[in-house]
C-alpha cells in the first residue's frame, strides 16, 4: 500500500508540476503548483512523516494562494485569454531540465542506499512530533533561533522593499 | 534496493528537473519563482525520503525539512517584495525587459 | 408557458420536485424590494424569499411602473434566471417581450393572489417536452463577429509569440512595459487594470432603479458613473396637462414617497387657483410626517440589507409596514416601539464602527434634507410652513457629516415625526387620505410654485398655466444634487464602503430621473 | 488502526464526497437538460449585460499584509512541536519560544511602523 | 461504521444550521424548508457562464465540501466515535480549512464574473488574517493537552474546560471560525448587499446545492472544532457522550449564526487591522499565559 501511495502521489505531484508551465492561465498555473505541493504533502504522509506532511499541505495552501494573487497582479494576461507564450530559450531549458532529471535519477538508482541506512522503522506519528519538539529545544535550538532571525530579516526586507515609498522618492528612483 | 526510496527520489528528481526548466525558460519573475519553489519541493522530497529510509531516528532530518519550508516561504515573500518594487518602478516584472532597461 | 418551463422528462421524482419548486419561490424584485415595501407589499407573508441575483431566483416580480432602462433590465434578468421560472406583474405595464405568467393589482391581496396562481402554474407546467428559447433584441450581442473571433483565439490558443533565444530585447513580443506605461496608477503606485462593473439598476444593496457603474481598481472604486432613470411621465403633452393628469404624473414620479409628491402637486395647483384639496394645514403635516417615518424606516431596511445586518433589515421592514398600514389615529402608539428600536440600533458597536468616518460631506450650499441637516445645516422647507411653526417645529441637526450622523439624524427624525403626528391628533382628526378631485378644477393663468419637504429633502414644483391647462412643468428634486456628489465622495473607497456611502445618502433614483 | 489506514479512510471520504456531488449532478441532468438561450450565460451584473471578461490584473489592496503573512506564517511550523513537549521541557521551552516569538513580533511591529498594516 | 454515523451526524447538523439560517432570514419556522430548497435547486437548470475556467468552476463546490468533511473527520463525537484519530489532529484541521480558501478562490475566478472575482480575492485577505487566529489558540490548547490528538485534547479538559481555562483563546477562535466559514459579520466573499452573493453568484442548480451543502457542513465542522478544543467535547455528566457532543455542537453553531444576525458586516479596513494589530498580539499573549499557567501547575 505504501508503495502504491508513494507512486500515486509522486506521479500526481509531477503531473501538476508539469501543468504549472503548460497553461497560459495564471490562476491555473498557481493552483497547479498548489496541488503539486499538496500531493507532495500526501507523499510525506505515505512516507510516515505525518507532521511534515500535514504541515506541507497546510502551509502551501495559503502560500500558493498568495502566489496566485501576485501572479494575477503582475502578469500581462492573467486569464490566459490571449493564449500568449511567456517563455524563452525553451529548447535549452528542456535539455537542461531533462539532463538534470537523468543525472539525479541515475545517482539515486546507483547509490547503494542500504549501506547508509541506520534504521528502517519510523516512530509513531505522535512520538515523532515529540522528538521533533525535543530536537527543536535541544540540539537544534540554535538553528531554530536562527530561523527566527531569518524570518525577522525577511519581514523587514519585505516591508522595506515593498511598502510604498512616498511619491517624491519614487520619481528619482527610476 | 528499496523501491519506495527510489520512487521518492525519482519524484524529487523529476520535480527538480521541471523546476529547472521553469527557471531557465520563464521570462517573468513570478513564474521564475514558481520554478524555484519546485526545485525546493524536490529537495524536500529527498530530505523526507532520506529521513524515512536512512535515518528514521534522527530528527535533525525533519528539522532540516522545516528549515527548507521556511526558506520556501521567505523566498516567496522577498521575491514578491522585489517584484512589487520593480513593478511599481517599471511597470513590468519581465526579466528580459529588466536587462533591456539596464543597458 | 414555453418560456417558463424547463425542458425535461417526467420522472418518478418529477411530481415531488415540481411541488418543491412551487413552494420554494425566490423572488427578484424589479425595481427593488424598497419599492415593493413602499407600496405596502409584504413579500415574506406571501412566502417569498428575496434572491440577490437572477441566478438564485425563480420568480421575477415586477412592481409598478418600469421606465425604459428598468424594462430592459427586467428582460436581461429574466433571461439570466434558471428555468423553471415565472414572472409576476403587479401593476400596469411591462416590456412587451417579457412573458408574464400572472398579473395582479398592486396590493397585498393582489400579491397573494398572483403568487397562488404562480404556484399552480409551476406545480403543473414546470416541465415540458418542448420549450422555446426566450429572446429579446437587447439580449443578442451587438458585435457578434468580434466575439466569435476572440472565441476562436481563446480555443486554438496559441499566437505563439516566439522570439529569439538570445533575448535580444527585440520588440517581437508584446512588451509589458508598454502595456502598463499609460495605465492610471493607484495611490500606491501600481499600474493595474481596471474593470467596469455595473452596480444597479437592480442591485441588492442599492435602491431599486439606481444605476451606477464603478470602475474598480482591485476592490476600490476609481471612478463612478451614474445613469439616471428616464421617465416620460413629466413630459408635457402638446396641449398641456389637465390638472388631474398633472396630479397623476407627479404622483407616478416617485413610488417611494407618493404622498409627498401628491401634496406638492396639489399645493402647486392650489396656488394656480384650483380649489384646495389637501386635508388642511395640519392634515398635511400628519400625512407628510407619517410618510417620513415610512421612508426613513425603508432606508434603514435597505441599509440593513446593504451592510448585511439581517436584524436591522427585518426589524425596519416590519416597522415600516406597520407604520404604512396603521390608521392615522393609532400611528402615535408606534412611538414606543420605535424608541426601543432606536435604542437597539444605537447600541450596536459594530454598526458605529462600520458607519463612522464614511462618506463625509462638507456642509455646503445646495445640500438638502437629512444629508444637509446631519452636517449641521438647518435647511428645511418645513421651517417656512405655518402649520409646522404652529406645532413649534424645530429641525433636528447633527454635528458630524459622516454616514453615522446621517443614521442618527434619521433616527431622531423618526421620533420627531411621531411626536408631530401626535401633536396634530391632539388638535384635530386629520383626514386619512388625500381626497381625489371630483371634477376638473378651473385654473387661472400664470405661474405658481410650491415646495414640500419630502423625506429626502425639499422638492420644488413650478407650473405655468394658460387656458386651464398646464403648459410647462419644472420640478426640482433633492436627489439630483446629491448624485453629483458621488464621484468625489467615492473615489478610492473600498467597494463595500463606497456602497455604504451611496446608501447613506438615501438617493432616490426616481426623483432624480430625467 | 495504522496511520496509513487512517489516511486511506480520509481519502475514501474525499472520494465519497466527489461521488455524492457527481450523483447529484447526474440526478439533476436526468430531470432535464439546460436550454441555451441568448444572454443566459453572461455573468449576472444586476440587470445589465456585461460581456467583457472580468479577468484582469487585479489589485489586491491588502498586499502588505499578504507579504507579512508569508513570513509570519512560518512560525506555526515551529510552534506545534514545541507545544506538545512544552510541559516536559518546562521553563527552557517557555524562554526559548518566548525569544523566538519576540523576534517575530518585532518584525510585525516593524511592518506596522512602516505602514505595511494598512490598505494600500 | 463510525464513518457513516459521523457523516450522517454532519448532515443532520447541516440541516439544523440551514433551518436556523432560514428562521433568521425569514422570521418564520418551516421544518421542511431546507429540504424543499434543496429539491428546488436540483429541479432547476444549472449553467456554466460563457468562456469560464470550467475546471476551476466545477471543482470549487466539491473541494469546499471535501475540505469541510475532512475538517470534521478528525473531531471526535465520543471517545470512539471518530473517523480518523490522527496524531496531528489539531494541525490537520487547519490544513483542511486552508482548502476552503482554495475552493473559494476557484469559485471566484472560475466563472469570469466581476462580482465573483472580487469575492474570491476578498476571502484571501480575510483568511490570511484569520487563519492565524485559528492556529494560535489551538497551539495553546495543545500545550495544555501535551498532544495534538483531538481525543487527548478533550481528555485534558476533565477539570476545567478550555473555555474557562483560556477564555481569550476561545474568544479569538470563535471569531476566527466565523471568518473562516464566511458567516456574517464576515460574509464579505458572498455578501449580498455588496457583491450580489459574490462567489456564489454564478452557481446555479445542483452546483449551488453542493456549494451550499459544503458551506453548512463547514459551519458544523467549525462548531464541532470549537466544541472539541474549548468546550470539552463529549465531557459532561449524566448524558451519554455523543449527546453532549451533539448538544455542544448545535449550541455553538446557533451562537455563530446568531452573532451574525445581530451584527453588521465588518469593513475590510477594520477586518484586517483588528486581526493584525489586536488579534495576533492577543493570541500570542494567550499562548504565553497558558504556558505560565501550565508551568505553575494549574
Amino acid at each position: 500500500m505504501q508503495t502504491f501511495f508513494i507512486g500515486f502521489f509522486g506521479l500526481a505531484a509531477i503531473v501538476f508540476a508539469v501543468a504549472v508551465f503548460r497553461t497560459s492561465s495564471m490562476m491555473r498555473s498557481a493552483l497547479a503548483l498548489l496541488f503539486s505541493q499538496t500531493a507532495l504533502g500526501a507523499l510525506f504522509l505515505a512516507l510516515q512523516a505525518e507532521f511534515l506532511g500535514v504541515l506541507q499541505i497546510m502551509m502551501m495552501a495559503t502560500e500558493m494562494s498568495i502566489m496566485a494573487i501576485f501572479m494575477v497582479m503582475f502578469m500581462m494576461d492573467p486569464g490566459g485569454l490571449g493564449g500568449m507564450d511567456m517563455s524563452h530559450q525553451k529548447r535549452l531549458s528542456m535539455i537542461a531540465g531533462l539532463g538534470a532529471v537523468m543525472l539525479v535519477s541515475a545517482i539515486a538508482a546507483y547509490t547503494r542506499w542500504q549501506e547508509l541506512a541506520s534504521l528502517s522503522q519510523a516512530a509513531a506519528a505522535d512520538e515523532q512530533i515529540r522528538h521533533l519538539g525535543r530536537e527543536l529545544l535541544g540540539r537544534s535550538m540554535l538553528v531554530f533561533e536562527t530561523a527566527g532571525i531569518t524570518i525577522l530579516t525577511a519581514m523587514i526586507a519585505t516591508t522595506a522593499v515593498a511598502v510604498k515609498v512616498p511619491a517624491e522618492n519614487a520619481s528619482h528612483e527610476s | 534496493m528499496n523501491p519506495d526510496l527510489l520512487l521518492a527520489l525519482i519524484t524529487g528528481a523529476a520535480l527538480f528537473g521541471i523546476g529547472l526548466y521553469g527557471v531557465l525558460s520563464q521570462t517573468n519573475l513570478v513564474m521564475l519563482m514558481m520554478g524555484i519553489e519546485l526545485i525546493l519541493a524536490g529537495a524536500l522530497v529527498n530530505l523526507v525520503a532520506f529521513w524515512r529510509f536512512l535515518h528514521a531516528d534522527s530528527y535533525a532530518g525533519q528539522m532540516f525539512v522545516l528549515i527548507v519550508m521556511t526558506v520556501m516561504a521567505l523566498e516567496m515573500a522577498v521575491g514578491f517584495a522585489v517584484a512589487l518594487a520593480r513593478f511599481r518602478a517599471r511597470g513590468s516584472v519581465e526579466m528580459e525587459e529588466a536587462q533591456e532597461l539596464k543597458g | 408557458m414555453i418560456h417558463v418551463a424547463r425542458q425535461g422528462r417526467w420522472q418518478g421524482m418529477g411530481r415531488l420536485l415540481l411541488r418543491a419548486t412551487a413552494r420554494d419561490l425566490r423572488a427578484l424584485v424589479v425595481p427593488g424590494p424598497d419599492v415593493a415595501a413602499a407600496s405596502g407589499l409584504e413579500l415574506a407573508a406571501a412566502g417569498l424569499r428575496l434572491a440577490a441575483t437572477p441566478r438564485h431566483a425563480n420568480l421575477l416580480l415586477l412592481v409598478g411602473e418600469l421606465p425604459g432602462t428598468l424594462g430592459d433590465a427586467a428582460l436581461v434578468l429574466y433571461a439570466q434566471m434558471m428555468r423553471p421560472r415565472v414572472c409576476l406583474l403587479l401593476g400596469s405595464a411591462a416590456p412587451a417581450a417579457l412573458p408574464i405568467s400572472a398579473r395582479a393589482e398592486l396590493s397585498q391581496t393582489g400579491l397573494l393572489e398572483g403568487v397562488e396562481r404562480l404556484r399552480e402554474c409551476l406545480s403543473t407546467q414546470a416541465y415540458q417536452k418542448r420549450v422555446d428559447t426566450f429572446s429579446a433584441p437587447i439580449l443578442s450581442p451587438s458585435d457578434s463577429s468580434q466575439e466569435e473571433n476572440s472565441d476562436a483565439a481563446g480555443d486554438s490558443g496559441h499566437h505563439q509569440m516566439e522570439h529569439g533565444d538570445e533575448g535580444d530585447g527585440g520588440m517581437s513580443f508584446m512588451s509589458m512595459v508598454k502595456v502598463t506605461k499609460d495605465l492610471p496608477r493607484s495611490p500606491d503606485g501600481l499600474p493595474m487594470d481596471r474593470i467596469e462593473v455595473p452596480f444597479g439598476p437592480v442591485f441588492p444593496g442599492l435602491p431599486g432603479g439606481l444605476s451606477l457603474t464603478f470602475t474598480l481598481d482591485g476592490d476600490s472604486v476609481a471612478q463612478v458613473k451614474s445613469e439616471t432613470l428616464r421617465t416620460t411621465c413629466l413630459r408635457t403633452p402638446q396641449a398641456g396637462f389637465l390638472p388631474d393628469a398633472l396630479l397623476q404624473a407627479v404622483c407616478a414620479l416617485d413610488p417611494l414617497t407618493p404622498v409627498s409628491y401628491r401634496l406638492l402637486a396639489l399645493r402647486a395647483l392650489t396656488a394656480l387657483g384650483a380649489p384646495a384639496q389637501t386635508p388642511g394645514a395640519h392634515g398635511d403635516v400628519a400625512l407628510l410626517e407619517r410618510e417620513r417615518t415610512v421612508s426613513h424606516l425603508g432606508w434603514l431596511a435597505l441599509l440593513g440589507r446593504q451592510i448585511g445586518f439581517a436584524w436591522l433589515q427585518r426589524r425596519a421592514l416590519r416597522l415600516q409596514l406597520a407604520c404604512l398600514r396603521s390608521e392615522m389615529a393609532d400611528f402615535p402608539t408606534l412611538g414606543k416601539t420605535l424608541r426601543r428600536f432606536d435604542k437597539q440600533v444605537r447600541r450596536n458597536p459594530l454598526l458605529r464602527a462600520r458607519l463612522s468616518g464614511l462618506g463625509v460631506i462638507a456642509p455646503q450650499a445646495g445640500l438638502r434634507g437629512p444629508v444637509a441637516r446631519a452636517c449641521g445645516l438647518s435647511t428645511d422647507a418645513r421651517t417656512g410652513d405655518p402649520a409646522y411653526l404652529d406645532l413649534a417645529f424645530e429641525p433636528r441637526r447633527g454635528e458630524g457629516s459622516d454616514a453615522l450622523q446621517r443614521l442618527y439624524l434619521r433616527l431622531d427624525e423618526l421620533h420627531q415625526s411621531v411626536a408631530l403626528v401626535a401633536a396634530v391628533l391632539s388638535r384635530q382628526r386629520p383626514v386619512e387620505h388625500v381626497s381625489p378631485a371630483g371634477r376638473q378644477p378651473e385654473l387661472s393663468d400664470g405661474e405658481a410654485m410650491a415646495s414640500v419637504e419630502t423625506p429626502r429633502g425639499e422638492a420644488r414644483l413650478q407650473l405655468m398655466s394658460s387656458g386651464g391647462r398646464i403648459t410647462a412643468v419644472e420640478i426640482d428634486t433633492p436627489s439630483r444634487a446629491l448624485l453629483g456628489q458621488l464621484p468625489s465622495l467615492l473615489r478610492q473607497q473600498e467597494l463595500g464602503d463606497a456602497l455604504t456611502c451611496v446608501c447613506s445618502l438615501d438617493l432616490s433614483p426616481w426623483d432624480s430621473a430625467t | 488502526m495504522s496511520a496509513l489506514q487512517q489516511y486511506a479512510i480520509l481519502l475514501g471520504l474525499a472520494i465519497g464526497a466527489i461521488g455524492v456531488a457527481a450523483s447529484l449532478y447526474a440526478f439533476s441532468r436526468a430531470v432535464g437538460s439546460t436550454l441555451a438561450e441568448p444572454g443566459k450565460n453572461v455573468p449576472a451584473a444586476s440587470g445589465r449585460l456585461c460581456r467583457e471578461p472580468a479577468w484582469a490584473r487585479y489589485h489586491a489592496h491588502y498586499l502588505g499584509y499578504a507579504l507579512l503573512f508569508l513570513a509570519f506564517d512560518m512560525e506555526m511550523a515551529y510552534m506545534y512541536p514545541w507545544a506538545v513537549v512544552f510541559k516536559e521541557e518546562g521553563l527552557v521551552a517557555l524562554l526559548d519560544m518566548g525569544v523566538f516569538l519576540a523576534i517575530l513580533f518585532l518584525g510585525l511591529l516593524y511592518g506596522w511602523s512602516q505602514g505595511a498594516l494598512r490598505r494600500h | 461504521m463510525s464513518v457513516l454515523i459521523i457523516v450522517l451526524g454532519l448532515l443532520a447538523g447541516a440541516y439544523a444550521v440551514a433551518l436556523l439560517e432560514d428562521r433568521l432570514t425569514r422570521g418564520s419556522f418551516a421544518p421542511a424548508a431546507p429540504l424543499l430548497a434543496a429539491a428546488a435547486l436540483l429541479a432547476r437548470e444549472s449553467i456554466v457562464t460563457r468562456k469560464p475556467d470550467r475546471l476551476l468552476f466545477e471543482t470549487a463546490p466539491v473541494l469546499l465540501l471535501i475540505a469541510a468533511l475532512l475538517a470534521a473527520a478528525v473531531l471526535p463525537l465520543s471517545p470512539t466515535l471518530i473517523v480518523a484519530d490522527l496524531a496531528t489532529g489539531g494541525l490537520f484541521i487547519n490544513a483542511a480549512l486552508a482548502y476552503v480558501l482554495v475552493a473559494l478562490l476557484m469559485a471566484g475566478w472560475g466563472p469570469d464574473g466581476a462580482y465573483a472575482m472580487v469575492g474570491g480575492w476578498r476571502f484571501l485577505g480575510q483568511v490570511i488574517a484569520y487563519s492565524m487566529l485559528i492556529v494560535m489558540p489551538i497551539t495553546a490548547v495543545a500545550i495544555r493537552a501535551e498532544s495534538l490528538l483531538t481525543t487527548a485534547i478533550v481528555g485534558s479538559q476533565e477539570g476545567w474546560w478550555n473555555m474557562f481555562y483560556q477564555p481569550l483563546g476561545f474568544l479569538l477562535f470563535f471569531i476566527a471560525s466565523l471568518a473562516v466559514c464566511f458567516l456574517p459579520p464576515f460574509d464579505r466573499p458572498s455578501a449580498e448587499g455588496e457583491l450580489a452573493a459574490g462567489v456564489e453568484a454564478e452557481y446555479t442548480g445542483a452546483r449551488l446545492a453542493i456549494l451550499r451543502l459544503g458551506r453548512m457542513v463547514l459551519v458544523v465542522s467549525l462548531a464541532a472544532a470549537t466544541s472539541v478544543f474549548f468546550l470539552g467535547g463529549w465531557l459532561g455528566p449524566w448524558l451519554p457522550p455523543w449527546v453532549w457532543s451533539a448538544l455542544k455542537v448545535l449550541a455553538v453553531a446557533a451562537l455563530m449564526l446568531l452573532a451574525g444576525y445581530y451584527l453588521p458586516r465588518v469593513r475590510e479596513e477594520h477586518l484586517l487591522a483588528w486581526c493584525w494589530k489586536l488579534g495576533i498580539p492577543l493570541a500570542l499573549l494567550n499562548i504565553f499565559i497558558v504556558g505560565v499557567m501550565v508551568l505553575a501547575g494549574l
